[in-house]
């Protein structure tokens, strides 16, 4: 698709600058472990369960071995050293030990106890690679949506009892995707939740059991439409890298994963969320998972029209991030978003300029577009009208993933009635005029205002490049918030890795790209 | 009519079971200040929503103000005290229709069909009785035992009578799709008294009246034999109009 | 605008059959007269008024005069003559006289009471005119709408007095025409009710009164708002010449009007309504009046895609008929509307060809397009959904008038606060999407679409042509209704013109073309 | 808070004065047939709508139905009798609000700001506090005489009480966006609690908790001095918070 004319050697340039602003921040990430990096590679080696206050043993065990040898050599090396002196085999009961004082970890790792590490996580990493083998066998069993965009629809009751036979719901009356949307407060834990939960506040806790729970019974669904449905939710906040490795292991499909919405909206610390970030993605990477990038919620804080380019930019640094951690196009749902102000003349012409820039940019990428939120109101006419024109625009600009937007986002998290009002609405859009792209050759507004945001996006590629990424951020770059790299929550959960870091799945994943069996 | 016995009690689902939630809009010919949304939120309450919120108002003009309003209604629904005009006749196909009629009356249906007053919708009514139907279903002159009388639209309830006699008509079919200022009510109680002045009460041809906005309970108050409302099919018209003429 | 490439060779091939169909029906209308068309030139020659039970003096007078001398001559001779006779002046008293049984009236018309004849009723046209003269200068005062299409809404609460408040609230809304919709059973009525009244069902009773109050409303308002706010009501039924009549002479500014509309869903008898029409139109030609054709209607019987040509077929009737009533293409608001099966798949570009087709078919005519109101149901919802896509296929295809559809079509006669909603709908989707036209180059499907219309129109009227017009109509051609020229309401009222005839304000109106002063 | 007195008694507006017509909208968990639809009206009744039409039954999967009710509300609304949390302090300008602080207190009014609990929506409470502003309005950053420390998102409550104390607060504002679960009531009720526990009642800081969803009569149940809604400006705030410090 060429039907904004872009610049061939604008685009290239604006992917070179993104690579040259994203490559120090890489370096740190390739640099440092996070806490959270570590329980990842311990929940990937096979730990699991809680103390009776909820706290996981992983947490337990990592923190033990931090208060004893600290963070910067690694956590597997002195977990499995202890495990191999102990004579244990269960990573879990030593966990427990650990909790109760009466383990002693040393810094330094003899070969055998690499060894058992490295087995351990091949095991977890197996698991995963399974999973993306068994999510291949379905789709080609119950087949992939026969429609693009696919059809994404949230449920968010904080209540994993409630939302199962919503998304069921959902997904009969045509939802591709189902994404269950996280309690407020969950990426702010700096550990994940244990078992089935219930009491989420606006969204449901990301667990392990929560994830095997809906996965099941979307499978159920999938065989029941004869057709794939896709699960979503949040490898991001403090415990990303652990999300992710759960992500993989339980098949969740996608997950939202952004290189800086934890900095930016969670005031999470930019060194820990970059860290986390490539960690993370190295998980999706392998597991077949697709991103969702969170360039949305700028659009949020800071004006959709005046912010454009900041979109652009993000989503440049975005890929450059997840191609290096080794995503392939495919996974990689770049989000955007309907958020310009209505009442602004020519809206919808400037959002399409913006959504064909996007598909234009990236045209391997299934892109992610969101629905307004910022400018709905209680008017849930008027609401079910604006997301009726945001899906128009999804379909006229070929997008890959349709959020669908729900009249009442102004008002309530979405009732059963308002995802089944929001699906007609998608429906009828696309059925009527899903194909009047055949019929849209943007003139010379749409393009010009396309050339406009791509400019401003290299200008401000070229300063972030001079001032740094980190700095960038620090000034409010980003959704107008300002974020400086030494502030931030989860600081303390980071360390410089010492020179004998080891960490067996960083190798796995960092090693030569293994291909899908 | 029935009821059904149903021990549950249950409220609306926003998206939890049980919470009761709502949505209501309304104009109210007051200004749209804090006044205006204080007078919403007591119409919620007295509605019994509680909490209620006040989602949006909008000024129409000086003097009214439209709102939108989210929250959870306290009232508990009882199916089992629900009373509904149940089918209390088998639905039959075509073919069982024509059947019933030659064995019960040895003769043909005869129908008559009107809009009445001075409306002039006559899809529905159509959908009933022409051959073309509705939903995938042909209508009553499509049945071989049927003989339809459809009279169009406009069509005076004297004239109506006149023609039900002229034709001997089993029954008589009136549709009525205006609501406005209850046009629909009016004319059709003028119609069914206009009958049963006509008509002593053995002769009188069984009164049916049809459209998108009636209650199906209404059927004493009106003096009709059935009502049918919103999305009725032209069997369950016609399985209707043999269990009720054959039961004469 | 050629966005169809329609071939100019069809398109003319089409003209020339629709006026060879045409061409017999107006050779009726010349030739036939009814007791409507003698009525409007009475109302024009000055009469007023009503007896006690609300029966205008002049039905009473004309009933009497064709009860004593017959129709076929005309009534203003033998009125003007008894006049004369009687020595008054006052055709009103006249009229309570003949109705008391004290005249007799003569077939022989002198030439002195001809000669008075065409003085009164040349001062009721030159009312007609100075109405005219007065819209041009308060358009210029004021100013017509910024935009195209206009935007129409309707007021149909049944009572003026509620409807005047509420029509001027809909223009500070931002309506630049008020139709006041009529009550049901009105068109059958064979006289013009009086007075000011507040007992219609689902509209409210067109009556010279109701017309001067509302007129006068949005006379006011228009000052308040800057802007001349258009008056519509419906010239159509038993009573169009008067009711045409009264338009003009109470400064209305579009009429609903159409040559079949009558026949098919009002049972009217078709020579009848051609000859009443004809007269109508002649009216609303000098009185600078934008007639609506009904085409919308046959789509609420009829299918709109099996009898999209339908559609196509009447509008050029309908532009031959009002051609050769004297109506310029400025005021020819032919009639089309958004009616597809919304579930039917693209469905939204089969309406953009059908619209599209009639906007290059008839490029100076400002088409009337109207709102989907057969597929809407009760969910309100999704109401507003469609109407918003109707606004947009009116923008897209540039429509003249857009009648703005309300979200409750399907539950009750238009709320205050559904026009409000229906008008923030038609605000957004202009603002947000009016100019998309520039990005819309119809595709092949759209093309081939509107040329098979295209196609399928020239065969009917080729068809017609051979059967003649009102056998086609016998036969169910348009809106499968069927109606046979001998049959339907009001044929008593007509008559065939006797050698003799005299109507002094046909002979002015078939007269050489006036020009305005 | 007052009441106003007001004789005439109103009721909606559909297209008449007076025919108290209105819509609503409700899922109910049973299916999508006639009894469903009685329940629905059963509701509808209820409500105090009578007559009420079911205009739209949609079944949503097999065991819920979307109900569209429209009808008339028997319900009078009595604008008199409505309770309105009025602006009982005069509205002034930057200017104003400046000259009254150095007047009433002569330093600088301090004002602590966050949103608590796990809400992170700080737009709204940034646009009360942030230079930015919203409608046009600057925030309280730019008025001269405020000292504004704006604590963000996801702030604990003790943390809140510890800022506030550090800072000599003359006002803590509170927002809260979030209501799923009564998450905004809660967390409200957790605050004031803390802060009376904190501090002796003279030294308190003044509590103001703002969002679109507060009921803005319910300060006594919650705890706190003043509750904002929906479309608060800046200039309201701080017209009341030197009122409301000034009468300290
Ligand atoms: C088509 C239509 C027209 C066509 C009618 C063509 C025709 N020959 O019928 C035309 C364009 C002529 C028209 C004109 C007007 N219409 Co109209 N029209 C409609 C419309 C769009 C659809 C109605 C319809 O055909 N439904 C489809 C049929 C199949 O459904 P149905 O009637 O409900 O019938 C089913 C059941 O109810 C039942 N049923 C119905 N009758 C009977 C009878 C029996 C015996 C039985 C057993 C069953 C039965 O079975 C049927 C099949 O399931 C509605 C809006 C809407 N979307 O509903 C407005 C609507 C009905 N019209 C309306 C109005 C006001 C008018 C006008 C009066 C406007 C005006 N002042 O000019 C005019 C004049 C009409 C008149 N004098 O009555 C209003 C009525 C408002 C109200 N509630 O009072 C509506 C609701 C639109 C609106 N919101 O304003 N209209
Ligand atoms: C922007 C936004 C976000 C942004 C927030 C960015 C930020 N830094 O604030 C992002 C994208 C991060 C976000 C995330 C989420 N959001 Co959010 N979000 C919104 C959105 C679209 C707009 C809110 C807004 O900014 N309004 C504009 C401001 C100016 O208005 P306001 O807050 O009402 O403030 C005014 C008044 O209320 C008052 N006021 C407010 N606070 C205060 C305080 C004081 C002291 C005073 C005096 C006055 C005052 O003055 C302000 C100016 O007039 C709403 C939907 C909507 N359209 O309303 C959803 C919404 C609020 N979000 C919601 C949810 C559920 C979430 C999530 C929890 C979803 C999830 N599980 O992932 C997450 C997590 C957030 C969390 N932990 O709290 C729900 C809340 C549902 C509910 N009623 O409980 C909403 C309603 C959307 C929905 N329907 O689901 N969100
Ligand atoms: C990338 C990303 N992560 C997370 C979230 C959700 O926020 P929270 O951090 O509260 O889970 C969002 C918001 O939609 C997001 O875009
Ligand atoms: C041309 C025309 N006349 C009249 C009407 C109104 O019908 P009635 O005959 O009931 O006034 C319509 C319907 O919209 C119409 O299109």
């Amino acid at each position: 698709m060429n039907k904004l004319k872009l610049d061939r050697r604008t685009v290239a340039t604006a992917r070179r600058l993104a690579a040259a602003a994203g490559r120090p921040v890489v370096d740190l990430a390739r640099s440092h472990t996070t806490v959270s990096v570590e329980r990842a590679t311990l929940r990937l080696a096979g730990i699991t369960g809680a103390d009776p206050d909820g706290i996981p043993w992983v947490n337990r065990l990592v923190d033990t071995v931090v208060e004893q040898v600290g963070l910067g050599g690694g956590v597997a090396g002195p977990v499995f050293d202890a495990l191999q002196r102990d004579g244990h085999q269960d990573l879990t009961l030593l966990a427990q030990k650990a909790a109760a004082g009466s383990v002693t970890f040393r810094a330094e790792t003899p070969a055998a106890a690499k060894r058992a590490a490295a087995r351990a996580v091949k095991t977890g990493l197996a698991q995963v690679d399974r999973r993306r083998r068994e999510r291949d066998r379905l789709i080609k069993r119950y087949g992939d949506p026969k429609q693009r965009p696919w059809i994404y629809l949230i449920v968010a009751t904080g209540d994993i009892h409630e939302d199962i036979p919503q998304a069921q719901a959902a997904a009969r009356a045509g939802a591709d995707v189902i994404a269950v949307i996280r309690s407020t407060g969950q990426s702010l834990l700096d550990y994940v939740p244990e078992g089935a939960t219930r009491e989420g506040f606006a969204g449901t806790y990301a667990t392990q059991e929560n994830f095997r729970l809906m996965r099941a019974a979307l499978d159920d669904t999938s065989k029941e439409v004869g057709r794939y449905v896709r699960l979503t939710n949040y490898a991001s906040g403090l415990c990303m890298p652990e999300i992710a490795a759960l992500a993989g292991l339980e098949r969740l499909d996608m997950m939202l994963n952004d290189s800086m919405y934890g900095i930016l909206f969670r005031d999470i610390n930019p060194i820990r969320t970059f860290v986390d970030q490539r960690f993370s993605r190295q998980v999706h990477a392998r597991a077949g998972i697709i991103i969702n990038t969170g360039e949305d919620n700028y659009l949020t804080t800071a004006d959709a029209v005046d912010a454009a380019h900041t979109v652009t930019v993000s989503q440049l640094l975005n890929e450059y991030f997840a191609h290096e951690a080794g995503l392939e196009d495919w996974q990689l749902g770049l989000g955007h978003a309907f958020e310009i102000n209505p009442e602004l003349p020519e809206s919808f012409r400037l959002e399409l300029a913006h959504a064909l820039l996007a598909r234009e940019l990236f045209p391997d990428a299934p892109l992610k577009w969101m629905p307004p939120t910022k400018h709905m109101t209680g008017d849930v006419f008027r609401g079910n009208l604006l997301d009726g024109f945001f899906n128009l625009a999804g379909a006229l600009t070929g997008q890959g993933i349709l959020l669908v937007g729900m009249m009442t986002e102004a008002v309530v998290t979405p009732w059963l009635s308002d995802r089944d009002i929001a699906l007609q609405n998608v429906r009828y859009v696309l059925s009527a005029a899903g194909n009047l792209h055949e019929d849209f050759t943007p003139g010379a507004f749409i393009r010009d205002r396309a050339h406009t945001v791509l400019g401003e996006a290299v200008t401000l590629l070229r300063q972030i490049g001079r001032q740094g990424l980190l700095d960038a951020i620090g000034e409010g770059t980003f959704g107008i918030m300002r974020r400086p790299a030494d502030r931030g929550k989860g600081l303390d959960g980071v360390a410089a890795r010492e020179p004998g870091y080891f960490n067996p799945a960083i190798e796995i994943l960092d090693g030569p790209s293994w291909t899908q069996s | 009519m029935d009821t059904v016995m149903s021990a549950a009690v249950i409220r609306p689902y926003g998206d939890t079971t049980g919470d009761g939630m709502v949505q209501v809009s309304f104009t109210l010919p007051l200004a749209a200040d804090k006044r205006g949304e204080g007078a919403a939120l007591q119409l919620a309450g007295k509605m019994g929503i509680d909490p209620a919120m006040v989602v949006h108002a909008r000024p129409i003009g000086a003097q009214h103000t439209f709102f939108v309003v989210y929250g959870r209604v306290n009232h508990l629904v009882e199916p089992g005290k629900v009373v509904v005009a149940e089918r209390d006749y088998p639905l039959l196909s075509a073919k069982e229709v024509n059947a019933a009629i030659r064995a019960r009356l040895r003769r043909k249906l005869v129908v008559v069909g009107a809009c009445i007053g001075t409306d002039a919708h006559t899809v529905g009514i159509d959908a009933i009785l022409n051959v073309k139907g509705i939903a995938g279903e042909k209508g009553l002159e499509y049945y071989r035992e049927c003989r339809v009388v459809n009279l169009g639209a406009q069509v005076a309830v004297a004239a109506l009578v006149e023609h039900a006699r002229a034709e001997k008509a089993d029954a008589v079919l009136v549709s009525q799709v205006v609501t406005q200022r209850d046009a629909h009510l009016t004319n059709t109680r003028e119609m069914s008294a206009a009958f049963r002045e006509a008509f002593p009460a053995a002769k009188r041809p069984l009164l049916v009246v049809g459209g998108p906005r009636f209650d199906e309970l209404q059927t004493a108050d009106l003096g009709v034999d059935r009502i049918f409302g919103r999305g009725t099919t032209p069997r369950e018209v016609a399985s209707y109009l043999i269990h009720a003429v054959g039961a004469r």
